[in-house]
């Protein structure tokens, strides 16, 4: 039997990995948008793991609309990204610093 | 296994319905527009929010009806709120048009965005679960990113877009975290089973205060509470001045009602967890707004920091706990809505071709030019800053009763010594208006509809400072 | 019966006088003016004279009568009202004589002055407060009255208000006198304290419950309330009155017309002082202790002042130094519980000193307002009106026997040698030395003045810078370096004298050579009207006054302190009087100041400057008047305004302002500007503070 | 009782506001009417503000002329005004002042005049009603509401650094003030503990407060009213407002806007905080007469004639506080006797009227000279007596009541609260009294060095006598300053009922 | 330990492996291709945890839609691999440390504290035969969930809407097909005919 304390585990370091990896890399934003998939697939192993603790498929539902926003999300972000690097010619994490203070 | 179709009760959620409609039919018509009639889908636009307002009138509720097996909520709260949404939303597309025309941005998808941005407001606001809060925070999330990055000749919104979406993004997948614990703990999704579930398993259930922490840590991001404030400043500051004063507006009234529907109507069994947390949210909140936005020089970044330690105000509120508090913190919301928006109403004002009018320096000796609108924006600036007989004083003191009420009274004093470092830079622009020479001789040169809706934005916060029990009334009609 | 009518009259008579003359003074003209305060004047002075035998001829009982009541707060009653009894009615009558004197002289001596409807206005403002003062029937009403003389005072002493000179001196006038008055309030706080009324009599009613407190000013020191009430009150005379150390005012009051030397700070206002504490007799007699110090204070004021007359060569000052010393005469006999005495000698001093001044004041308009005696000299043949009145003054002064000054001063000798209280002996030296002094500078001033060589002839003009009265003589100059602080403002008054006389400007502005003459009819009558009383008022008076019963009931004096009554039971009316004194070692004295003022500036005007330069130490603590003024200067003034500049500099400006309010204001600044480095517009610091905030909240709430 | 039947207050209270707006729509263009509609508004005002007066009942400490209506039902909040023996006659004193300075400004004010008389009316009307308030919500509102006039007045027509000037005056007093908000709303929620919510005044202080509670909120109110007051050490934005102010709005500031922290105390402070008051009235006595002292000495080193003036304020307003806080003092010492306690109390509502008058007077005094010569130092001056008789005349007037002249009306407080610190204990009489030596010294050396003497220079040589209008203005404070020091006693007649009541009511321990 | 465990221990190191190349791959293109090996061994792992339907959903929809989306991209925005990886190491062990104190924080919650729940599940979901997880999912979607799947319709509609007006765009200057008017074009709009008299200059002779 898998434990659920296991499942909640590798999701909690899936969540870490993923906030790690938004953290270090000062390059590349797409690879932030990656992260945040990353992110969103810790949530759903924990979602899954508690719809089968609990024998409610309420969990299994919500991972299905989790999908379906991250799909409209990354459509969105990678829009996003693409206007940036018309205007900037770069999607560098570090230059994007014009606006401080 | 059959399904049973019990509870569907579709009228509660008619205006919803009659928005999507609504968009769907204005997305159709202005695929068929050339540009010189896209105000037909101005026009439009305007009408599905008077439909809106028409329609939740119409099938407004006396107490809490739920539809959707639970999924969704109506209440004379709720109602309230939606009805101010769209007044909200209604105002600030009246004081954009002009800047959107010049801007090239006056095309239909704005207010289909604009429109969708409302829907999630509206599904926010009715939501019964944790999915349709989900759901509602992204509508209104992605609508926004969107929004943001709609000038796409403009390097910083598409950049502080990218922030906003990055940042946005990261405290979705928080809030889902929290949401995820909630869930499993608790057993459920919906709102009202999960306060039985938490009481069942106790509030001091490690789990619940694990998944608490992260959705608190969603629930700040989307008002901008420090430390999760960071994209506000730059949000506000790169977005166009149109879509910055939709985002200082309607969706705050969305972060209030996800604090209300999360936490005081779903973890009210936690409230002692969620309120220290709150507490420490709201200092810091209120010392970095108040603080940095001193050193500001730009107008909407200024703003920005001032929301900042509005927001923690509004949380001053809701952390109480009691229903005094709540109904506080949405007498402020509303307050600090209707300041806002005249606030930013008075940037696109000032605003003309080649000429952004975001700049501090850009009020200037205005009292000279034009003595009507600087009294406008300085009864604005001393009813954000809190000082009767301006309605924001109001907020103030109800929230403060609030809080001491519940035996806080050192973070009221906390408070209102903050918003005191606050006076100073609201007291800035009133000087650079009033005391100061105009460096340019441009005049306003904007049409009548702003100068009349920003005039009656002006003098009502006057008059709702006078007579302040309209608007008390009203948030205590609903939240009893 | 004294009806309220008659005396509301004499008070307001003056005061609409002054009211017309001040305000209307455009419209009424010179004459007008005039004609309507010296009206005024007069009138008050009828009525009382009128009042005065109303008591004494017909008996009238005395009246104790609210006018209005001033205000009520917390029970106790403040009222203005009259109390008319034989010693107001007295001091009624002696003021508004004189008053009408120097009225009447002044249309003379300010004759050609711009100011001169303000003038008259003024004095008969004066006398309106002299006349609140001296008819009051309360602690608040005497303040009252006590106050304005003081404003007047000060209006009149910065009359010329173009010489920096006089506004100086007013200005210090009256601030030594704010000095006193601020003991005066403690007083009249404390008897309001002790007693709970500001009545006179209610006050002197309760006073066994002042006797019966003591309080503790020091921790630890027990103190009786009574000696701390009437040391207040005294500190209160001690300003008005001009007593050490609170006296330095009154011989720069000198730069004021001089009318009001003679009216306000010869025979009037300066004697309020007096007249109080007699008054507070009832109080005084109760504190043995604060009648020492009374009369401490008066034998200094009268042997030490008198001093610095010797020195001085400008007339009027050695007038004022004159005035100073009689002035402890009489505090001394204050100290002695001689309350009649000191009355009595302040009733003759009026009349003597009112006419020394204004015969100074006649000698001036006939040197063409030069006051310098070493300038004069021989001007008896040239006036010998002024002359022989002034002779007669001088001899009052002295107390040459039959004098009025004579009884009085005699009296108050034998006074304070009869009392046994702590320090009389120390009085009774002060003030016996002091005959010999007081007939020295007197009669040098006559001298210097009347007799010897007409030397206003050989003025020249190097002398002008010089020429500031504090010394003995010219040759004496050569000497030593002129003092810069003393000189500057006198020679700044001196060179100014032109200004503040408008159209006489040109007479007398080059300080040529001039021809003096004798003054006119306005002037000199008045002087031959104070030279009778000057002469004869003590002699007729020294009975009922001193030995009878003209203050009983008014006066209050214990028996141990009955000197009066010690000296009473020797009395065999004035003539025995005089014999008696010729028994006594003073009147030699007198004699003796006589001779060597004679002998030193009519036999041999050449030693006083070898005697200067033989006690040079001594001369110059005495021409620098004991150095009071350079003390109060460097201690008062300059510490005053230092300890403001650091209080304000380093308190206000650098601590308050400085650290507290514009340093908080900068620190949120400072804090602003790190803090907005948070903002540092990278993503991944956002993300980063996004997560410590995440790890933080997981931290706080789930880990402990 | 009152026979008007009219709700007089609300009138005195709205009639300037609503001139004020009037002179906004009319605008600078309408302002030759302006002036008139101005002058009109203050003048009927002030007439209107006589009837309280005459129709005031001597005999109650009761609040007359009670309006009541419901404003905020929520908060159990209502429109309530009323008067006694405190307000009243600052409320005539406020509607004296105003018109004269409307008069003031006559035909000094040539930019945006309309704004200018528009901010005073609507301050006027906002003073008035800070006085009537009856409700501490009410009473807060507009205590804060008058801050942005007088922030405009100051910032617009100030000096050259008027900016920094304002700022800080409204920062500062806005700080002192916030908390007592949160000690209101405290309150408030303890009447709601005892039954009935209110915030009413009346009801706060009959509020049961334990001894923390009443410390708290003691120092809350101090924090507010010491500002305004202004008490040392928070006095500092005061020389530099008074600097900076035009004329009208150093008039204004001194003569009214200081009286309310004065009226704050002896409204809320006593009465709510008895207690706390009696722990802690050492703290308000001794800064009070730091005050005193030492702002009189900083007073005399001033070399601006409005700085100056300005600390005189400073210093004269210790002697309200010192007046006010006596009676505990006076019940230690005298074990249980609070005989002086009114008469302190007396003379601190004294002072402030007089206070109202003389610093206006000396105020205007400067304006006068400032119209002419356009500066405020005092070393620009020397011999204006010699150009300016008559104005001189009432320099040196108004300077004598500024050192406490008896006969006038600056003597009156003065002397009454020395004689109640005297049975408190002689120190403070000492120190309190010293105001005579100080006070004078100052205001003396101003008057000798700017009125007397030669003529300094060609600007004070070709000075003219002071216009009708001035005279008018001058002649009027004269009037008063020397009315009120000559027979004070209607004024101490008004109060007293209320006074002993307010004595009553302190002496009693809330715990 | 069964087979299931064992796989699931087995898929869930590969899972971490390849999250840990997301974030540390030197090329976008290779993180993302970290990615879609992470989803699919999700996807086993959401197999073993009786997901089959969103298993099924993750591999086609992400993998098949979203990632290829992403590498789209990827492609497309022409990203010099050189300075992605620039200052990696310099934060690095921030991140790690980071990370760390996350892992730490949801360990200690999980297995110190643990989280009042049963380890094990109450029910069996699939215990019935002829279970249908899709079957099952799909019911309530479209009775309970209704609501929220309506809603997610419109986010994807929003999505649409969103990326057109984000990069579509009509540059100023581009050149498009009318082919209405392509087909009504007429010979004599295309061609005109001139005549043009001949002209000979003299150079041309010469050479």
């Amino acid at each position: 039997m898998i434990s659920l304390n296991f499942v909640l585990m590798l999701a909690g370091i899936l969540f870490a990995l993923s906030v790690a990896g938004i953290f270090l890399n000062r390059k590349n934003v797409i690879l932030l948008l990656m992260c945040i998939e990353l992110m969103l697939l810790a949530v759903n192993f924990n979602f899954i793991a508690f719809a089968r603790q609990l024998g409610d498929l309420g969990g299994q539902v919500f991972v299905f609309f989790i999908l379906t926003v991250a799909a409209a999300e990354s459509a969105i972000g990678l829009a996003i990204l693409v206007v940036l690097f018309r205007e900037r010619k770069s999607i560098n994490v570090e230059q994007l610093d014009t606006m401080k203070g | 296994m059959e399904a049973v179709v019990t509870n569907f009760g579709m009228q509660a959620a008619a205006a919803e319905i009659f928005l999507l409609t609504a968009i769907c039919v204005i997305l159709l018509v202005d695929v068929f527009l050339d540009d010189s009639k896209r105000w037909v889908t101005y026009g439009l636009t305007m009408l599905t929010l008077a439909g809106c307002a028409f329609v939740t009138v119409n099938y407004a509720v006396d107490a809490r009806v739920t539809a959707f097996d639970g999924m969704f909520i109506a209440d004379p709260m709720g109602d309230v709120l939606k009805l101010f949404t769209y007044g909200t939303v209604a105002v600030s597309l009246l004081y954009s048009r002009e800047y959107l025309q010049r801007n090239g941005l006056f095309r239909g998808e704005y207010f289909i965005l604009a429109l969708v941005a409302m829907l999630g407001v509206m599904v926010m606001v009715s939501a019964g679960s944790l999915l349709t809060v989900y759901l509602g925070v992204e509508l209104l999330s992605l609508s926004l990113y969107a929004m943001v990055a709609f000038d796409r000749d403009s390097g910083v919104a598409a950049e502080s877009a990218m922030k906003y979406f990055v940042l946005g993004a990261i405290s979705s997948g928080a809030l889902l975290y929290g949401f995820s614990m909630l869930y499993g703990v608790a057993g459920t999704l919906q709102l009202d089973e999960l306060a039985v579930g938490v009481r069942e398993v106790g509030a001091s259930n490690i789990g619940l205060i694990f998944g608490l922490a992260f959705v608190i840590v969603g629930i700040a991001f989307k008002f901008g509470a420090v430390p999760f404030h960071m994209w506000v400043p730059d949000v506000y500051h790169g977005a166009p001045t149109p879509v910055t004063l939709f985002i200082g507006s309607a969706p705050k009234i969305a972060s209030f009602i996800l604090a209300i529907r999360v936490l005081a109507e779903g973890l009210d069994a936690m409230v002692a967890s969620w309120q220290n947390m709150l507490i420490a949210i709201s200092i810091a909140s209120m010392i970095i707004g108040n603080v940095v936005a001193i050193a500001q020089t730009n107008l909407k970044r200024m703003l920005a920091y001032s929301t900042i330690s509005h927001v923690g105000f509004i949380l001053l509120g809701i952390l109480a706990g009691t229903n005094d508090g709540y109904r506080a913190a949405m007498f402020y919301t509303l307050t600090y809505v209707i300041m806002a928006v005249g606030s930013f109403g008075m940037i696109l004002l000032l605003s003309r071709e080649g000429f952004e009018g975001d700049q501090l320096e850009d009020f200037k000796g205005l009292a000279r030019k034009s003595p009507w609108f600087a009294a406008i924006m300085m009864m604005l600036m001393f009813s954000t800053a809190g000082v009767p007989p301006f309605v924001g004083f109001w907020a103030k003191i109800a929230v403060l009763g609030a809080v001491v009420n519940v035996g806080l009274s050192w973070l009221a004093a906390v408070a209102v010594l903050l918003s005191v470092v606050g006076a100073f830079y609201y007291l800035r622009v009133i000087k650079l208006m009033y005391f100061d020479e105009p460096s340019d001789t441009y005049n306003i040169e904007a049409g009548g509809t702003i100068r009349a809706v920003l005039s009656a934005n002006g003098v009502a916060v006057l008059a709702l400072g006078i007579f302040p029990s309209v608007l008390l009334d009203l948030c205590a009609r609903v939240l009893p | 019966m004294i009806s309220q009518s008659v005396l509301l009259t004499i008070v307001l008579a003056p005061l609409l006088a002054a009211i017309l003359a001040g305000i209307a003074g455009k419209v009424i003209g010179r004459a007008g003016a005039h004609t309507v305060t010296i009206a005024g004047v007069a009138i008050a002075f009828g009525l009382s004279a009128y009042v005065l035998k109303l008591l004494l001829v017909d008996g009238a009982p005395i009246v104790n009568q609210t006018v209005y009541t001033w205000l009520v707060s917390d029970g106790i009653r403040m009222e203005v009202g009259f109390l008319v009894d034989n010693l107001s009615a007295m001091m009624m009558t002696v003021v508004t004589f004189v008053s009408l004197c120097v009225h009447v002289y002044t249309i003379g001596y300010m004759k050609d002055d711009p100011g001169y409807q303000r003038f008259f206005a003024y004095i008969s403002l004066f006398t309106f407060s002299m006349l609140m003062l001296v008819m009051s029937n309360n602690f608040m009403q005497l303040f009252f009255g006590w106050e304005a003389v003081g404003v007047v005072s000060y209006l009149l002493i910065g009359f010329w208000y173009t010489r920096p000179s006089a506004i100086f001196a007013n200005l210090k006038a009256f601030l030594v006198n704010r000095v006193g008055d601020f003991g005066f309030v403690l007083g009249i706080a404390g008897v309001a304290y002790y007693t709970g009324s500001l009545d006179y009599a209610t006050v002197f009613d309760a006073r066994d419950a002042i006797v019966a407190n003591t309080m503790e000013i020091f921790p630890g020191v027990e103190w009786q309330a009574i000696t701390v009430v009437c040391i207040c009150l005294f500190v209160g005379a001690m300003g008005k009155s001009a007593q050490v150390p609170l006296h330095v005012w009154l011989p720069d009051s000198m730069e004021g017309p001089t009318p009001i030397s003679a009216l306000i700070h010869a025979a009037t206002m300066v004697t309020a002082g007096i007249f109080m504490v007699a008054r507070m007799s009832p109080l005084f007699e109760l504190s043995e202790m604060a009648l020492s110090f009374v009369l401490v204070i008066g034998a200094t004021t009268a042997f030490f002042m008198g001093l610095l007359g010797l020195v001085n060569n400008d007339i009027k000052r050695v007038v004022a130094y004159s005035t100073l010393s009689q002035l402890g005469y009489m505090t001394v006999a204050l100290g002695v519980s001689a309350y009649a005495g000191a009355l009595f000698h302040l009733m003759t001093h009026a009349f003597f000193k009112a006419l020394l001044f204004l015969a100074a004041g006649s000698v001036i308009i006939g040197m063409h307002h030069e006051q310098d005696m070493r300038k004069m000299g021989g001007l008896k043949k040239y006036m010998p009106i002024t002359y022989w009145t002034s002779a007669i003054g001088t001899l009052a002064l002295i107390g040459f026997p039959g004098t009025s000054g004579f009884f009085s001063k005699d009296a108050l000798i034998e006074a304070v040698h009869a009392s046994h209280i702590p320090g009389a002996t120390y009085a009774y030296w002060c003030v016996f030395l002091g005959v010999f002094i007081t007939a020295f500078y007197s009669f040098r001033l006559v001298f210097m003045t009347f007799h010897g060589p007409e030397r206003f002839r050989e003025v020249a003009h190097e002398s002008h810078g010089e020429s500031n009265g504090t010394h003995l003589t010219s040759d004496a100059d050569a000497g030593h370096e002129p003092d810069t602080h003393e000189d500057h403002h006198a020679a700044a008054a001196h060179g100014d004298h032109g200004h503040g006389h408008g159209t006489s400007h040109d007479d007398h502005a080059h300080h040529g050579p001039v021809e003096p003459h004798e003054s006119p009819w306005v002037v000199t009558l008045p002087l031959i009207l104070l030279a009778i009383p000057s002469l004869f008022i003590g002699a007729v008076t020294i009975g009922p006054m001193l030995f009878g019963d003209f203050f009983n009931g008014v006066l209050f004096v214990n028996e141990e302190h009955d000197v009066l009554g010690h000296i009473g039971e020797e009395w065999h009316g004035p003539l025995g009087f005089v014999l008696h004194a010729f028994q006594q070692p003073a009147i030699y004295l007198a004699f003796a100041g006589w001779a060597a003022a004679w002998f030193l500036y009519i036999k041999r005007p050449d030693l006083p400057a070898v005697i200067a330069g033989k006690f040079s130490a001594l001369y110059h603590l005495f021409a620098k008047k004991f150095y009071f003024d350079e003390i109060y200067q460097a201690v008062f003034a300059r510490g005053s305004v230092g300890l403001g500049t650091a209080l304000w500099r380093v308190g206000d400006v650098a601590l308050i302002d400085g650290a507290a309010v514009n340093g908080s204001a900068r620190a949120v600044g400072w804090l602003s500007g790190v803090m907005r480095r948070l903002q540092s517009g990278y993503l991944y610091h956002y993300a980063f503070a996004m997560i410590i905030g995440l790890s933080v909240l997981l931290a706080w709430y789930v880990l402990r | 009782m009152s026979t008007i039947t009219w709700p007089i207050l609300s009138v005195l209270m709205w009639l300037p506001i609503a001139g004020g707006v009037a002179m906004i729509l009319l605008g600078d263009k309408g302002i030759a009417l302006g002036r008139w509609v101005a002058l009109i508004t203050t003048a009927a005002t002030f007439g209107i503000s006589t009837l309280l007066w005459t129709n005031f009942d001597t005999t109650t400490a009761a609040m007359q002329f009670v309006e009541e209506r419901t404003w905020i039902p929520l908060f159990n909040s209502y429109y309530a005004l009323g008067v006694d023996g405190f307000a009243m006659p600052l409320i005539v004193l406020t509607a004296f002042i105003t018109p004269l300075v409307v008069i003031a400004g006559w035909s000094v004010i040539d930019k945006r005049p309309a704004q200018y008389y528009a901010a005073f009316l609507i301050l006027e009307g906002l003073m008035i009603g800070v006085f009537a308030a009856l409700d501490a919500l009410l009473f807060y509102v507009l205590w804060e509401a008058m801050l942005i006039p007088m922030f405009i007045i100051i910032g617009i027509w100030g000096g050259p650094r008027r900016v920094y000037a304002t700022i800080k005056f409204f920062l500062y007093t806005f700080l002192g003030s916030v908390l007592m908000l949160v000690s209101l709303i405290y309150m408030y929620l303890q009447t709601c503990d005892a039954g009935q919510c209110s915030y009413a005044i009346a009801d706060f202080q009959r509020l049961p407060l334990g001894l923390n509670e009443q410390l708290f909120i003691f120092v809350a109110f101090l924090a507010a009213f010491a500002v305004k007051v202004p008490m040392w050490p928070v006095h500092t934005w005061l020389p530099d407002a008074h600097v900076e102010a035009p004329t009208g709005g150093s008039v204004i500031l001194a003569a009214i806007m200081l009286k309310m922290g004065g009226y704050g105390f002896l409204r809320f402070s006593l009465p709510i905080t008895p207690d706390a008051s009696d722990t802690l009235d050492w703290l308000v006595i001794s800064l009070s007469l730091i005050g005193v002292v030492y702002i009189g000495f900083v007073a005399l080193v001033q070399q601006d004639m409005k700085k100056l003036i300005a600390y005189s304020s400073i210093a004269h307003m210790g002697f309200v506080t010192l007046g006010s806080f006596l009676t505990f003092e006076l019940m230690r010492v005298n074990s249980g006797d609070t005989t002086g306690a009114a008469m302190g109390i007396d003379g601190a509502m004294v002072q402030m009227i007089s206070h109202g008058l003389i610093s206006g007077a000396m105020f205007f005094c400067v304006g006068v000279l400032y119209d002419r010569v356009h500066s405020r130092e005092i070393s620009s001056y020397g011999g204006v007596v010699n150009t300016m008789p008559i104005f001189a005349a009432f320099m040196v007037l108004f300077g004598m009541a500024n050192s406490g002249l008896p006969a006038t009306s600056g003597f009156v407080g003065e002397f009454l609260v020395i004689l109640a610190s005297f049975r408190a204990d002689f120190w403070y009489a000492f120190l309190a009294g010293l105001t005579l030596i100080l006070g004078a010294a100052y205001t003396l050396w101003l008057v000798k060095r700017v009125v007397f003497g030669p003529v300094a220079n060609h600007h004070v040589a070709e000075l003219t006598d002071v216009n009708g209008r001035e005279l008018l203005v001058l002649g009027v404070l004269a009037v008063a300053v020397l009315g009120l020091g000559l027979w004070p006693a209607p004024l101490l007649d008004v109060m007293r009922p209320t006074v002993e009541n307010l004595v009553q009511q302190i002496t009693v321990s809330k715990l | 330990m069964s087979i299931t465990e064992i796989l699931f221990y087995a898929f869930s190191g590969v899972l971490l492996v390849s999250a840990i190349g997301v974030i540390t791959a030197r090329n976008p293109v290779h993180a993302a291709l970290f990615l879609v090996f992470s989803f699919f061994n999700s996807a086993v792992l959401w197999i073993l945890l009786e997901a089959e339907f969103l298993a099924i959903v993750l591999v086609l929809v992400y993998v098949g839609a979203v990632m290829v989306l992403f590498l789209f991209v990827v492609m497309m925005l022409d990203i010099k691999v050189a300075e992605v990886r620039e200052g990696f190491t310099r934060y690095a062990p921030l991140g790690i440390l980071i990370a760390l104190i996350v892992v730490a924080e949801i360990g200690s919650v999980v297995y110190v504290k643990t989280l009042g729940q049963e380890v094990t599940p109450v029910t069996q979901v699939a215990a019935e035969a002829g279970y249908s997880n899709t079957g099952a999912l799909g019911e309530l979607l479209y009775t309970k969930y209704l609501y929220p799947f309506e809603l997610a319709a419109v986010i994807l509609l929003l999505a649409i809407v969103a990326a057109i007006v984000l990069t579509m765009r009509r540059r100023a200057g581009l050149k498009q097909q009318d082919v209405g008017a392509q087909v009504s074009v007429r010979a004599k709009d295309r061609i005109r005919v001139v005549k043009m008299p001949p002209v000979i200059e003299a150079g041309e002779k010469q050479s």
